[in-house]
């Protein structure tokens, strides 16, 4: 009953176990899917970290369970296990192996989280210098006590409880909220920003293609929370440019009469001041 | 990796005894009050989080609005200088406790000491009261309302701690606390008056810190 | 603390307190799940399904806990009855009537001045038609955010505070409008004025509670 | 024993002021007193309300109301003498009823102050699971109405109110039930101590606990819409803008961070200063260094969590404007504060966790505890390190975005001196002789729960896959099994191995064994889809979700039915063992090492006669050389032979 055998043999299952876990990840297709580029790194990021976590999970589990069967004290035998308190090798592997994966781990976040969060990197490689890019289309979120409204400051600041934006253009959300905090999450398109009373969020998407997403409240923010959101006949839309345009065309004609009303528009907006 | 081989002879220890010795027994007050402070300086510190963080992001320019003002430097300081003064002349006669005979004038000291705290509050509370703005007026009203109580009230426990301490001063030079031996007693020796007057000096310390700081912050940032 | 005596006092205090409580709260939480009201539904000559809702808006509902929270109330069987939970038939034309008695409070966000959702995007006030108004004038609106409804309700411009009922000197509006309803489901609506004096940003208490400025709409 | 060690013995391990303020001081006067004070405070407190929402009059009613409480109890008793500089501690005469040695027949003592800290660890572990079945039944409701994704039979804003509650009395359950109630129990027997070093303050630190969940629960009766809207976290400025239930939030919380913080300033002290000679700091056994690790959080963390809220209640009564925008303050105040709280909080959970584990495993593996100083390391390391992660809560609440990258690192740094348990755990079973007791099945369970529980953790970290997972239900499911999983496992393991000590009964291993398999199965049945349905996109704290995901959420609802059962057969085997059972259980059944197993059973009130002189590490199993781990000088405790 050697050392070794004892090693080889759990190290065997892990070895297949694992393989067969990762192969069939690399077939799987996790949310949030493919409709924007941040989504699609998201989803990449996601099975990277399930390839590993698996990994890493299936050689505890398979190395302990093997030890708990094959190390069980035989009935009637109250004697004790060797007195082994340590190795140092074996301890300090642990912990450089430990630190690898850690240190790959943070690498990938941080260079993917750059890729989420620069307009340059949003964008795909030939759009990097577009004039597009570089002025994208500036959509602002409010949010209020519990309703999401949108207003497109580039087409005379008109305000719209619906969301729609375009395929294949840089889009800057600009994330206010008039009260409490409230969080926007645009599920499919990969993106969640908090809107903050006094703060202005910002957060990037190019979307790949038309699509229809929802939009969900993800901050507690009191009452109808659950119910602040663009589902069903309110789902958000991602519109090809020319439906785009002549959605946007309609919606100014539609809200136009209340212009005159809205305030100028700012990237946060202070309510008068509280009643008590 | 391996830990210290466990099998010592007990030989070289002092065996136990029916009581804990009064070496433990005086180190208690110490250990405590360190975590004290700890626990003390991580409630001081949102405070000062909340003066800084409003003051940089001074949304709707409402921080400090027109009208808000510190209140009167001088009160301020008065009360800072008294608690100042308390807590230095206590750390001047801590030291000479050692002696059963310094005991009374330790016990004197200790009277000025709290008249200075109980003034310190005094002061503060009038400030409280002729402040030229209330709490409702922006962040740095906020904080200045909140942070002041919040000090007045610890120098209020801290003049409720020293009168104690002080009549513990009298109550021992009157008659005198004989020491247990573990070995042969199971009844603890009392708590001694030095281990108590070092840990309300390190308090002590820490609150004069404490008030230093935010006197700073609060009239002069 | 040996005494018999005592000992059975703690157990028999104990006992009750325990038994006390446990019944508080388990009725305190069924006392949450509210009835829902039906509106007349009657069938019109066309085969098209039509409801009539009737509501009423007070500055203060003058009795429950809460005597000084604004209120929508609904009128049930000629009598007017104090709930936010009604059930409307899918895919009908709903006329709504309130009776709107509140003073001007004024919207957070003006957008939301618009008459939106309802047939014609339009309202009528004392019979007035009115698609939009000045965001400081609503005294509430009601909105049903799923389905895209909302309606600013014009408050009562110089009216004795508080508008309730059984007092003779406040007036109050007819506010008609009709919507459609979807199909089946389960439907929230709610009020987008600030209304709720004393509470921060006029936004707690009725606005954050069931049975005030807030309820439900079982589609069935 | 002898006459004279057994009066000074129990006059430290028991004794209490003689002189009453008034006449009778127990529960029920106390609760009187309470009530009374707490209405002159609701009426102070309306005398200086600004609004007419009320809540300066609630917040002092009930500061007032549970001072009164604790002065009723007897907590004041003894401050004119402490203010007149009277010695109290050798002055004060032993409570006749403590004088008896613990025994079922005295059982009145568990209702009031009691200064010997197994009584105070009692306590605690009956009111903190009582507690723990509270917040249970709520989770069963909670699942209740998510059957059907438009939501049941509760309306929105109770159903927040719902997982808020349920949320806040797990969070209390998490933060005591080991730390206060094993902790408080035995760290004094573990390192040879007769007493605690507070006595007093441990008391007190009970005695929040039920004022605490009252005052929380008071919430729910305040006008229709009861309790609080904004789940456990408290954001502001919903927390400013709510209902009266919120004021039943800010002092029960606090209450509890206070009781945290005092609790462990009594430990920290009890380790520091009163560990019996030759107990070195590499023999103290690895449940003691847990509660050195967690204690000093719990010291340090929660005192902000109770300023903070102070900030909340002065919103909300005085008008401050600490949090509101457009009146000077800021809404990430709150946030970074609570986090800056928040996230030490979490490893207060989980620490004790370790301790408890890594204390059972070597007991049942009859080995060595395996590298037991990296062990110490990773769980000093994990307190250290939980103090520079709390960013990762608010990624996405627009943060520096520089920030960001340096949380993400640091938060995925913390799993490995995390990760260091399951080296401990391999090692200590390579060639041992594992004996399948109840203890350490749960332990073998704990460890698999808690691998599932942090490998998610690492998910979360990453700042664009929690942009995905954050404020979804991928989060419940990787902090219920880091809780869940890890800490009450851990509670199970604690009660089955200690039980025999606290009790001098063994819980029937029949109904152990039904209740574990219920227990680890149905657990990992219902929260492994919470992944699922989370990465599916269905938000936290939301009666409403798309029709897509009912059958997934059905499925977890009828397994969380399942799971609460298997609870009750935990509970129903420890009412059974303790109450009905005449048969005692033997001195020291699991054959153990430690210091604690040596004593007699019902363990005397001042612990030790004499105190003892440590010779050997608890965890020398297999070592033919090993002593004994202490020498009791003739006359104390019998050691049984082993």
């Amino acid at each position: 009953m050697s050392t070794r055998r004892h090693l080889i043999v759990p190290g065997l299952v892990w070895a297949v176990l694992s393989i067969a876990a990762d192969l069939t990840l690399t077939h799987l297709n996790l949310p949030p899917g493919y409709a924007t580029t941040t989504a699609a790194g998201q989803s990449v990021t996601g099975q990277v970290f399930s390839m590993i976590s698996a990994t890493v999970g299936i050689a505890v589990v398979v190395f302990a369970v093997y030890f708990l069967v094959v190390f069980r004290g035989r009935p009637g035998d109250a004697g004790d296990g060797p007195p082994v308190r340590g190795d140092v090798r074996l301890q300090s592997g642990w912990l450089v192996l430990s630190t690898v994966i850690v240190l790959f781990a943070a690498a990938y976040g941080s260079i993917e989280l750059e890729g989420q969060v620069t307009p340059q990197l949003v964008v795909p490689a030939s759009q990097y210098h577009s004039a597009a890019t570089r002025h994208p289309l500036i959509v602002q979120v409010i949010g209020q006590q519990w309703q999401w409204t949108y207003r497109y400051p580039q087409y005379g600041g008109f305000e719209s409880p619906v969301i729609r934006i375009p395929a294949n253009r840089l889009v800057q959300f600009d994330v206010t909220s008039l009260d409490v905090i409230h969080g926007w999450w645009a599920y499919t398109l990969g993106i969640k920003v908090n809107a903050e009373p006094g703060v202005n969020n910002v957060g990037y998407v190019y979307a790949l293609k038309p699509s229809r997403f929802i939009v969900e409240c993800s901050s507690l923010c009191g009452l109808w929370h659950g119910y602040m959101r663009n589902t069903g006949a309110q789902d958000g839309e991602v519109l090809s440019q020319s439906a785009f345009a002549s959605w946007v065309k309609g919606a100014q004609r539609y809200y136009g009469p209340e212009d005159k009303y809205l305030p100028k528009f700012a990237l946060v907006y202070y309510p008068s001041p509280t009643t008590y | 990796m391996i830990s210290q081989s466990p099998t010592g002879s007990s030989s070289r220890l002092q065996p136990g005894g029916l009581a804990h010795s009064p070496e433990e027994i005086a180190r208690i007050p110490l250990v405590g009050t360190w975590l004290l402070v700890g626990a003390n300086f991580f409630l001081l510190v949102p405070f000062f989080y909340a003066f800084f963080l409003l003051q940089s992001s001074n949304d709707n320019h409402a921080f400090k609005p027109h009208g808000v003002h510190p209140p009167s430097l001088a009160i301020g300081t008065i009360a800072l200088a008294l608690v100042l003064g308390s807590i230095a002349l206590t750390s001047i006669s801590v030291p000479r406790l050692r002696a059963q005979t310094t005991l009374s004038s330790f016990v004197a000291s200790g009277w000025v000491g709290i008249l200075l705290l109980v003034g310190a509050v005094v002061a503060q509370i009038w400030q409280l009261s002729h402040l030229g703005f209330g709490i409702v007026d922006g962040g740095f009203a906020s904080v200045f309302v909140a942070l002041s109580v919040f000090y007045t009230i610890e120098v209020g426990v801290l003049a409720l701690w020293l009168i104690s301490l002080t009549n513990r001063a009298g109550y021992e030079s009157r008659h005198p606390i004989a020491v247990m031996d573990p070995q042969r007693s199971s009844v603890e020796s009392p708590t001694p008056i030095t281990a108590l007057a070092t840990s309300y000096l390190i308090f002590s310390c820490f609150l004069a810190a404490a008030g230093a700081i935010s006197w700073v912050v609060l009239y002069f940032l | 603390m040996t005494s018999t005596g005592r000992k059975l006092m703690i157990v028999a205090g104990g006992l009750a307190v325990v038994v006390v409580a446990a019944a508080l709260y388990i009725t305190q939480w069924l006392s949450y799940i509210q009835p829902e009201q039906a509106p007349a539904v009657t069938v019109s000559s066309s085969g098209q399904k039509q409801a009539n809702l009737e509501l009423a808006t007070l500055g203060s509902i003058g009795f429950t806990s809460h005597a000084t929270w604004v209120a929508y109330l609904v009128r049930q069987g000629g009598r007017w009855v104090h709930s936010t939970n009604w059930v409307l038939p899918a895919h009908a034309l709903v006329h709504v009537t309130i009776l709107q008695y509140d003073t001007q409070t004024g919207l957070r966000n003006p957008f939301l001045s618009q008459v939106r959702g309802t047939v014609g995007s339009v309202e009528y006030v004392d019979g007035h038609a009115v698609h939009y108004m000045d965001p400081t004038l609503p005294a509430h609106t009601f909105s049903i955010p799923e389905l895209g409804v909302n309606v600013p309700l014009y408050g009562i411009p110089n009216a004795t505070y508080p508008g309730t009922f059984g007092n003779p000197h406040n007036t109050h509006e007819t506010i008609t409008f009709s919507f459609r309803t979807g199909g089946k489901g389960l439907l929230h609506w709610q009020c987008f004025v600030p209304c709720a004096a004393g509470f921060l940003f006029g936004n707690g208490g009725p606005m954050q509670t069931v049975g005030y400025m807030d309820g439900y709409i079982h589609v069935v | 024993m002898s006459q004279t060690a057994t009066l000074g013995g129990r006059s430290q391990a028991a004794s209490f002021s003689p002189r009453r303020l008034f006449l009778s001081q127990n529960l029920l006067t106390a609760t009187i007193i309470g009530i009374v004070t707490g209405l002159i405070g609701y009426w102070l407190g309306a005398q200086l309300e600004t609004t007419d929402n009320g809540d300066a009059g609630i917040l002092l009613g009930y500061l007032v109301g549970s001072v009164g409480f604790l002065v009723g109890l007897g907590f004041a008793n003894e401050l004119i003498p402490r203010l007149l500089g009277r010695p109290v501690s050798v002055e004060v005469k032993a409570d006749a009823v403590e004088l008896e040695a613990p025994s079922p027949r005295n059982w009145t003592r568990y209702f009031g102050i009691s200064l010997d800290h197994k009584v105070v660890g009692i306590q605690f572990g009956v009111g903190v699971v009582f507690l723990f079945f509270v917040a249970g039944f709520q989770a069963m409701m909670i699942r209740t109405e998510l059957l059907h994704p438009k939501g049941g039979p509760w309306p929105a804003g109770q159903y927040t109110a719902l997982v808020g509650l349920h949320g806040l009395l797990m969070m209390f359950v998490a933060t005591l039930v080991i730390v206060a109630t094993f902790g408080n129990y035995f760290v004094p027997l573990m390192i040879g101590a007769k007493r605690m070093a507070f006595p007093r303050l441990e008391a007190l630190a009970f005695w929040l606990v039920p004022l605490a969940a009252i005052i929380l629960y008071s919430s729910i009766f305040q006008g229709s819409g009861g309790g609080f809207p904004t789940g456990w976290t408290g954001y502001a400025p919903l927390a400013v803008e709510a209902r009266a239930g919120m004021d039943g939030y800010i002092v029960g919380f606090s209450f509890i961070g206070i009781a945290a913080t005092i609790a462990g300033i009594n430990l920290l002290t009890t380790i520091f200063t009163m560990r019996a000679p030759g107990m070195s700091w590499s023999r103290l056994p690895i449940f003691v260094w847990a509660m050195v690790a967690v204690e000093f959080l719990s010291v340090l963390a929660p005192p902000v969590l109770a300023t903070t809220l102070a900030l909340v209640g002065l919103d909300r009564s005085v008008q401050s404007s600490f949090f509101l925008p457009s009146n000077g303050g800021s809404a990430f105040l709150y946030q970074e504060m609570f986090w800056f709280f928040g996230h030490p909080e979490v490893y207060i959970f989980v620490i004790p966790a370790f301790g408890i584990a890594l204390e059972i495993l070597p007991v049942f593996a009859r080995k060595p505890l395996f590298g037991y100083r990296l062990a110490v390391a990773g769980m000093v390391g994990v307190a250290m390190m939980s103090w520079f992660v709390w960013n990762h809560h608010i990624f996405e609440s627009g943060i520096a975005p520089g920030l960001r990258p340096f949380f993400m690192t640091a938060t995925e740094f913390i799993s490995i001196p995390t990760g260091v348990v399951f080296l401990n755990l391999l090692g200590t079973i390579w060639r041992a002789k594992i004996q399948f007791k109840l203890p350490m099945l749960f332990v073998a369970a704990f460890f698999f729960n808690f691998l599932i529980g942090g490998l998610t953790g690492v998910f979360l970290s990453d700042v664009p896959l929690d942009v995905t997972l954050h404020g979804g239900f991928f989060v419940v499911g990787h902090f219920h099994y880091t809780i869940v999983g890890g800490e009450i496992f851990s509670l199970y393991a604690a009660t089955y191995y200690w039980f025999p000590k606290l009790t001098g009964k063994m819980l029937n291993e029949r109904l152990g064994k039904l209740h574990f398999w219920t227990a680890f199965i149905f657990f990992n049945t219902t929260f492994l889809p919470f992944f699922a349905v989370g990465y599916l996109g269905q938000p936290r704290r939301v009666p409403v979700y798309l029709p897509s995901l009912q059958a997934l959420n059905v499925w977890i609802s009828v397994n969380a039915f399942l799971f609460g059962f298997s609870n009750l057969i935990w509970l129903v085997n420890i009412i059974y063992s303790w109450a009905f059972v005449k048969e005692r259980a033997p001195l020291n059944p699991w054959n153990s090492r430690s210091l604690e197993w040596q004593l007699p059973t019902p363990i005397p009130a001042d612990n030790f006669q004499r105190i003892p002189t440590i010779v050997a590490g608890p965890y020398e199993y297999g070592n033919p050389t090993a002593l004994p781990v202490a020498e009791f000088t003739p006359g104390t405790a019998p050691v049984p032979a082993s």
